[in-house]
């Protein structure tokens, strides 16, 4: 059966906008500057080592995966999709993840979750974060210990983590072939280097935490909370910035941080536990707003319809607050877009927009009669 | 300020109502602007296609050899959608066969070819006295006589259109003068040198098709069209509206959409809702039809594209060849890369440029390759919904692309694939530059030809049935004349049908070939086939009924 | 595609026309209680059991049963059946019947065998039916096994883990290791999205033998088990 | 109030019949992959659910725990659904015009679905009161209803996806669902 149209005869239009999907992916990945940037600041190489590794590993992958399918390599390499999933992933993982985990990941999200649905545009699911839950799934405890460089003794020296020795020991801990970090595990893990504060406070509880929070905001402190607020900001930079460059519809966004502030406003209970915070906290103190701007909007696997979106974003947002304050896995943002994703295709069934001269009471009355 | 009013509901009338999505696109349309509407020399050859739309040809009444003059009858109107042609000039009709016609098949249809004579003989005109004193059906015929056509691209017979109107009763007759499209600019040079012409045109229309109001609408950055409509309609009751650029606000659905608020339900004329559109060209083709007594014979085409070193507007002799206009612009042909009829979005594509100026072609784009960059690679879909965004008929152009892939036509239809009116907005937005238009024209193909094999399964089914039951009926009249029994002509309806319940029940399997058995396999045969070939479309119209 | 492999009274097989491979049903138990290989032959073996057992009786009877109330037929006898494999397990198994827990019971509205019943043993002598339902049988206990092994291989690196479970209870208590539960590799194997996954690379697996196959013996190109629609270029 | 309210998003989400429990998921794959088509199914499926393991648990807490009769639940569970079944069907084509009242497959997946007697196994064992049990049922018939819906509509999308040969059909749906119970483990430890 054949399905392109016949390309005898060029059809109209005959313009084009000048936009391209490989361009819009780029801007995606520049968007995501910003945030990484900040992250980089505070967390060291970790988190560019996992971005250079999953890109690398996604180019890879997605060419093989083109080459069995039989595709044609260069062309949708062109649409940079794979590098946006890589960046989304890396953007994820915790720094100081082991090369191999990375690629574990990326496997699943490159091969099982896009192509084998057919490729970009086809998959149902955000490969970034099937990828991120299969391993967070897997590898609990691997998952969830970050490795900060800053203000760890090696050999009871501490040095600059932006310093070579610090890229050197970074790569070591993500790569143990070029040399074993002399680090034991509990070393890499220190009180400000937890996945987002919100897990801190779920297991430390109210009393230290609130105290660097309330300290302001300092780029040269490099505590957590400060950290993690200014990430937060760099990625909603970015993605007001691809709002405005009309990449993304507001929608998605605004809906998820809409649900998540009412959520956080109506449970706001000051005195019981951090978890139970402020707003503020929900919104900047941890990954929604990279889940909100970066990783919900993809929109192969987001709902396409306007209200459809608007109830993805409730769906999601509903789903952060839940999961990250009564349930038990620590992150929150992928497990809540994989259940949008889950659920936006009936979203876009049943949300579609009233057709042009289809009565304004009756949704969508399709005709069956047809002029021959 | 328009904000208030409606909160208070209170509307001004030159408020536009919002339209669903559309597009911004360059205009590109001053460049044709620039010199005035020029009349084009008379050239020697002129081939007239009988049908002026692409439709049913019209009744040729001349013949080979015959001598013409300028506006002499040569077609006559004949079955609905037909439109009557004159000479545009006076010559010898050299002979009345096949020619290339201007659509994207390069495919031909039967033409009148006329021989100049150079001299330009014309009959004598009848100017009508005084329009005002005809009635509209007066009106109505002298307007089918003259040959009118809409001018704007369609070509549907204006006369019909009156009379459709006619019979619902119209409020509101639109004289769409938006021309929304980039590179076309038409409408708005003629506005712009011969409005008052046009206003008279659109007076008559609106006798015509006895409308209370009329609106002339024009897009709010042709600021020359503007003052001079404005001039023009001093001292008239047509109203003048502006309405914000954008693609395709000149739509027929779309510019009623804008301005009364109300859609054009599904599968409908305007007019069921008391509104008729009527293009500018069209409004100016009847004046001269009234006024001057002259049937339509020639008409405004934009003359554009890089290529063409002076691009314009020209007062086309219908039959005129594309390849003639272009010489009098002065072709690059080295970067001439194509040439497109129509606008860049809803046009198409000339294969050849041998081909004649018809009453629909308002636009000849010399493409070049910067303009017109070749088609990039198609991408897959990625789902950005920038199309649905875009879309003025409010689809889902993602999601019909995709069920047009997967061949679903039974979800094509369930998500309003002939709603789609084909304006190209959604593929001009695709960053991933898939032919969206494409894939909705092969899947409206589909659909059509796979219900015209139900209907003509259908058809050999009734066929079938009957012979069967002629057959019966003589095998059944056979034994009965040799034994030479009198009986009377069988009745075989009723008791049969009596019958059936207890022949079903009954499990002793007669030999004798039972008409009624025949009957009922032949309906079993016939309801498999209905349901496998048509599974699709008749479980889609469940589907659809119960969605409602 | 789902309802024509519901109609299709095609000739059961453990490989063309596997009930979990290729028809999807009785997909419940397998995906729940496939995390080790032993899990998976007890339940094995109990679902075949059943399903021999009920076919027979369904075929015997079958001139017996009410057509309109049929299906309410099969639930009874199939729970009848599976009622007493219950108590039976319990007594002689119970180690086994514990880890198996609520997915005993619940043969009784397992559809390879259901399905089974309507397509085949309501209307064929009890002979062609017990081949039939050996068939079938023998294609869920193949199906179950071959997920359970990859699942317990994957998720623990072992194969057979606890296999005295098999055994009769009081044997089974007597050569209970201490150091049963194996060293884990990945917990992801053990938790139902796997089974899920792994079923689902199962199938391809199959698949693309089944079209290896195919092109070997024949360049007819019938499609496979699905309709498959799509065959763009992208 | 809020009690029952977190018991029913329990067994909706936390404990879902299907993509944690794995009980009806043959629903998913068996029945047509047209969201119109799956409405009336999960419609259906949810009333019976609800109600068969309602009916199921006092009849077994009433007269077959009473009794001593625990041994016969089985063969009443599997009565009552189908009747049960039955019934609804029935009385809700009075009001509806249901295109799967004639469809033999569609009474089979709702009658013998294994989450009505999985549920009401899961009941007869539980410790909680009978209010909390009902509540329990209505949360997982609307789970698994809530699951049908969206599954069938990834199912609808899967159908036109350009999905490699060996994928095609039942594994992509398969792996899908793997995903998606993936999701569903997030919800581990919310209630």
């Amino acid at each position: 059966m054949q399905t392109q149209p016949s390309a005898i005869v060029i059809s109209s239009p005959m313009q084009h906008s000048q936009r391209s999907t490989g361009r819009l992916m780029l801007l995606v990945i520049a968007a995501c500057i910003p945030g990484v940037a900040t992250a980089t600041w505070y967390f060291g190489f970790g988190v560019l080592i996992n971005i250079m590794l999953a890109a690398s590993m996604a180019i890879v992958l997605e060419a093989c995966a083109l080459k069995l399918r039989g595709r044609d390599i260069r062309l949708h390499l062109s649409d940079n999709s794979a590098l946006v999933t890589a960046v989304l992933f890396g953007i994820a993982m915790p720094p100081g993840a082991s090369w191999w985990l990375v690629a574990m990941g990326i496997f699943f999200a490159i091969v099982i979750a896009k192509h084998i649905y057919g490729g970009l545009g086809q998959n149902l699911f955000n490969p970034a974060m099937c990828g991120y839950v299969l391993l967070l799934l897997s590898f609990p405890v691997e998952m969830t210990s970050w490795h900060i460089p800053n203000d760890v003794l090696v050999d009871g020296s501490s040095f600059s983590a932006f310093s070579l020795a610090g890229l050197r020991q970074s790569l070591m801990v993500s790569m143990p072939v070029f040399g074993s970090a002399q680090m034991s595990s509990p070393d890499s893990i220190d009180g400000l280097a937890m996945a987002t504060p919100l897990i801190e406070f779920q297991m430390a509880g109210t009393s230290a935490l609130l105290a660097a929070w309330d300290a302001g905001v300092s780029l040269f402190s490099r505590d957590s909370g400060a950290a993690w607020e200014l990430v937060n900001m760099g990625y909603l930079c970015g993605g007001l910035f691809l709002i405005y460059k009309r990449i993304i519809s507001w929608h998605i966004p605004c809906a998820i941080i809409a649900t998540v502030t009412m959520m956080s406003t109506l449970f706001y209970a000051p005195d019981s536990s951090a978890i139970y915070g402020t707003p503020y906290l929900h919104l900047f103190g941890s990954a929604t707003m990279i889940g909100a701007f970066f990783i919900a909007t993809d929109p192969v696997s987001a709902a396409t319809t306007v209200r459809g979106k608007i109830y993805y974003g409730i769906i999601i947002g509903l789903a952060i607050y839940g999961i990250r304050v009564w349930g038990s896995y620590l992150d929150s943002i992928a497990f809540a877009v994989l259940l949008g994703n889950f659920c936006a295709p009936a979203l876009d069934y049943l949300c579609r927009p009233r057709i042009y001269g289809h009565g304004k009471k009756s949704r969508s009355v399709p005709t069956t009669e047809v002029e021959p | 300020m328009r904000l208030v009013n409606r909160l208070l509901g209170r509307r001004s009338d030159r408020a536009p109502y919002a339209i669903f999505g559309g597009i911004a696109t360059d205009a590109y349309k001053t460049r044709s602007l620039r010199s005035r509407l020029m009349p084009v020399p008379i050239p020697e050859k002129l081939v007239l296609p009988l049908s002026q739309n692409l439709g049913v040809d019209a009744i040729a009444i001349v013949e080979a050899g015959d001598l013409v003059q300028k506006f002499q009858l040569l077609a006559e109107a004949g079955e609905p959608g037909s439109v009557a042609l004159h000479a545009p000039t006076s010559g010898l009709v050299s002979s009345i066969s096949n020619a290339t016609v201007a659509d994207e098949f390069g495919s031909q249809r039967l033409c009148i070819h006329l021989q100049s004579d150079g001299e330009n003989r014309a009959i004598e005109t009848v100017p009508e006295a005084d329009y005002r004193a005809l009635d509209h059906l007066q009106l109505l015929e002298r307007i089918e006589r003259a040959g009118i056509c809409g001018l704007g691209g369609a070509g549907f017979p204006s006369a019909q259109k009156l009379s459709l109107g006619m019979k619902s009763g119209i409020d509101l007759l639109i004289i769409n003068a938006v021309e929304c499209e980039p590179f076309i600019s038409a409408d708005e040079a003629l506005i712009r040198e011969r409005g008052a012409s046009v206003v008279v045109g659109a007076e008559i229309l609106k006798s015509a098709c006895l409308a209370s109001n009329c609106i002339i609408v024009l897009q709010e950055d042709r600021a020359d069209a503007i003052e001079a409509l404005k001039k023009a309609l001093e001292n008239s009751s047509i109203e003048l509206m502006t309405l914000a650029a954008g693609y395709p606000v000149g739509g027929e659905k779309q510019i009623i959409q804008a301005v009364t608020g109300m859609e054009v339900p599904s599968h409908a004329y305007p007019a069921s809702i008391g509104v008729l559109v009527f293009n500018a060209g069209t409004a100016y083709a009847v004046y001269k039809a009234m006024v001057d007594g002259e049937p339509c014979v020639s008409r405004i085409t934009t003359l554009t594209g890089a290529p063409l070193q002076t691009p314009k507007n020209f007062e086309t002799l219908i039959g005129t060849s594309v390849s003639f206009l272009f010489d009098l612009c002065g072709i690059d042909t080295t970067r001439h890369t194509g040439t497109i009829v129509g606008g860049p979005l809803m046009g198409i594509q000339l294969p050849t440029l041998d081909v004649p100026v018809m009453k629909t072609s308002n636009c000849l784009i010399a493409m070049s390759a910067a303009e017109f960059p070749p088609d990039e690679p198609e991408l897959a879909c990625i789902r950005c919904g920038f199309c649905a965004e875009a879309c003025p008929a409010r689809l889902l152009p993602q999601q019909l692309y995709a069920f047009s892939r997967a061949h679903d036509h039974e979800q094509n239809l369930a998500h309003g694939l002939f709603d789609c009116i084909e304006c190209g907005a959604c593929a001009y937005v695709c960053p991933s530059h898939i032919p969206l238009v494409q894939y909705y024209r092969s899947s409206k193909a589909e659909i059509r030809a796979q219900q015209r094999r139900q209907l003509q399964s259908q058809h050999w089914q009734r066929q079938f049935q009957q012979h069967q039951y002629r057959i019966k009926k003589q095998q059944d009249e056979a034994p009965h004349q040799i034994s030479g029994d009198a009986v009377g002509p069988l009745k075989d309806d009723e008791p049969d049908k009596k019958n059936r319940s207890r022949e079903d029940g009954d499990k002793t399997e007669a030999v004798v070939f039972s008409r009624e058995r025949a009957k009922r396999e032949i309906a079993e045969a016939v309801a498999r086939v209905r349901a496998r070939k048509a599974g699709h479309i008749a479980s889609s119209r469940t589907d659809a009924k119960s969605d409602g | 595609m789902s309802e024509l492999q519901f109609n299709s009274s095609r000739a059961s097989s453990p490989w063309t026309n596997n009930p979990v491979l290729v028809q999807l049903l009785g997909l419940s138990p397998v995906l729940a209680i496939s995390t080790t290989l032993v899990n998976g032959l007890g339940l094995g073996i109990s679902t075949a059991l059943v399903m021999l057992l009920s076919s027979v009786t369904v075929s015997t009877l079958r001139t017996k049963i009410n057509q309109r109330w049929r299906f309410t037929w099969y639930l009874l006898i199939t729970a009848s059946y599976t009622t007493v494999l219950d108590s039976l397990l319990q007594w002689f198994y119970s180690p086994l019947h514990r880890e198996l827990g609520i997915y005993i019971p619940l043969i009784c509205c397992n559809f390879a065998v259901l399905i089974r019943l309507e397509v085949h043993a309501i209307n064929h002598h009890w002979r062609s039916t017990l081949k039939d339902a050996a068939l079938t049988g023998s294609g869920f206990i193949v199906a179950i096994v071959a997920l359970s092994s990859l699942r317990e291989f994957i998720g623990s690196g072992a194969l057979m883990a606890d296999w005295q479970l098999l055994l009769p209870a009081y044997r089974a208590a007597a050569v209970i290791s201490e150091n049963s539960s194996a060293s884990e590799v990945s917990d992801f194997a053990s938790l139902l999205p796997a089974a899920f996954i792994l079923l689902g690379l199962l199938i391809a697996g199959k698949n693309l033998i089944d079209n290896k196959l195919k092109e070997n013996t024949a360049a007819t190109d019938i499609e496979p088990i699905q309709r498959a629609r799509v065959t763009g270029r992208l | 109030m809020t009690q029952i309210f977190s018991i029913i998003v329990a067994a909706a989400l936390v404990n879902n019949m299907v993509l944690i429990q794995s009980l009806g998921v043959s629903s998913l794959f068996a029945y047509s992959n047209r969201l119109r088509n799956a409405i009336e199914l999960a419609l259906v499926s949810f009333l019976v659910i609800f109600l068969a393991s309602a009916i199921n648990l006092i009849l077994y807490r009433g007269l077959l725990a009473p009794l001593g009769l625990e041994y016969l639940a089985l063969l009443c569970f599997v009565g009552v659904s189908s009747i049960l079944t039955l019934l609804v069907l029935h009385s809700l084509e009075k009001y509806f015009p249901l295109s799967m009242r004639r469809q033999r497959l569609a009474f089979y997946l709702i009658a013998g679905n294994s989450s009505i007697i999985g549920l009401s196994l899961l009941n007869t064992a539980s410790e909680r009161s009978v209010v909390d049990c009902l509540a329990y049922s209505f949360g997982a018939a609307m789970g698994f209803a809530l699951v049908l819906l969206a599954f069938t509509a990834l199912r609808q999308r899967l159908d036109g996806a350009d999905v490699p040969a060996p994928f095609r059909g039942a594994a992509i749906q398969l792996i899908s669902a793997g995903i998606a119970a993936m999701c569903f483990l997030g919800f581990a430890g919310l209630v």
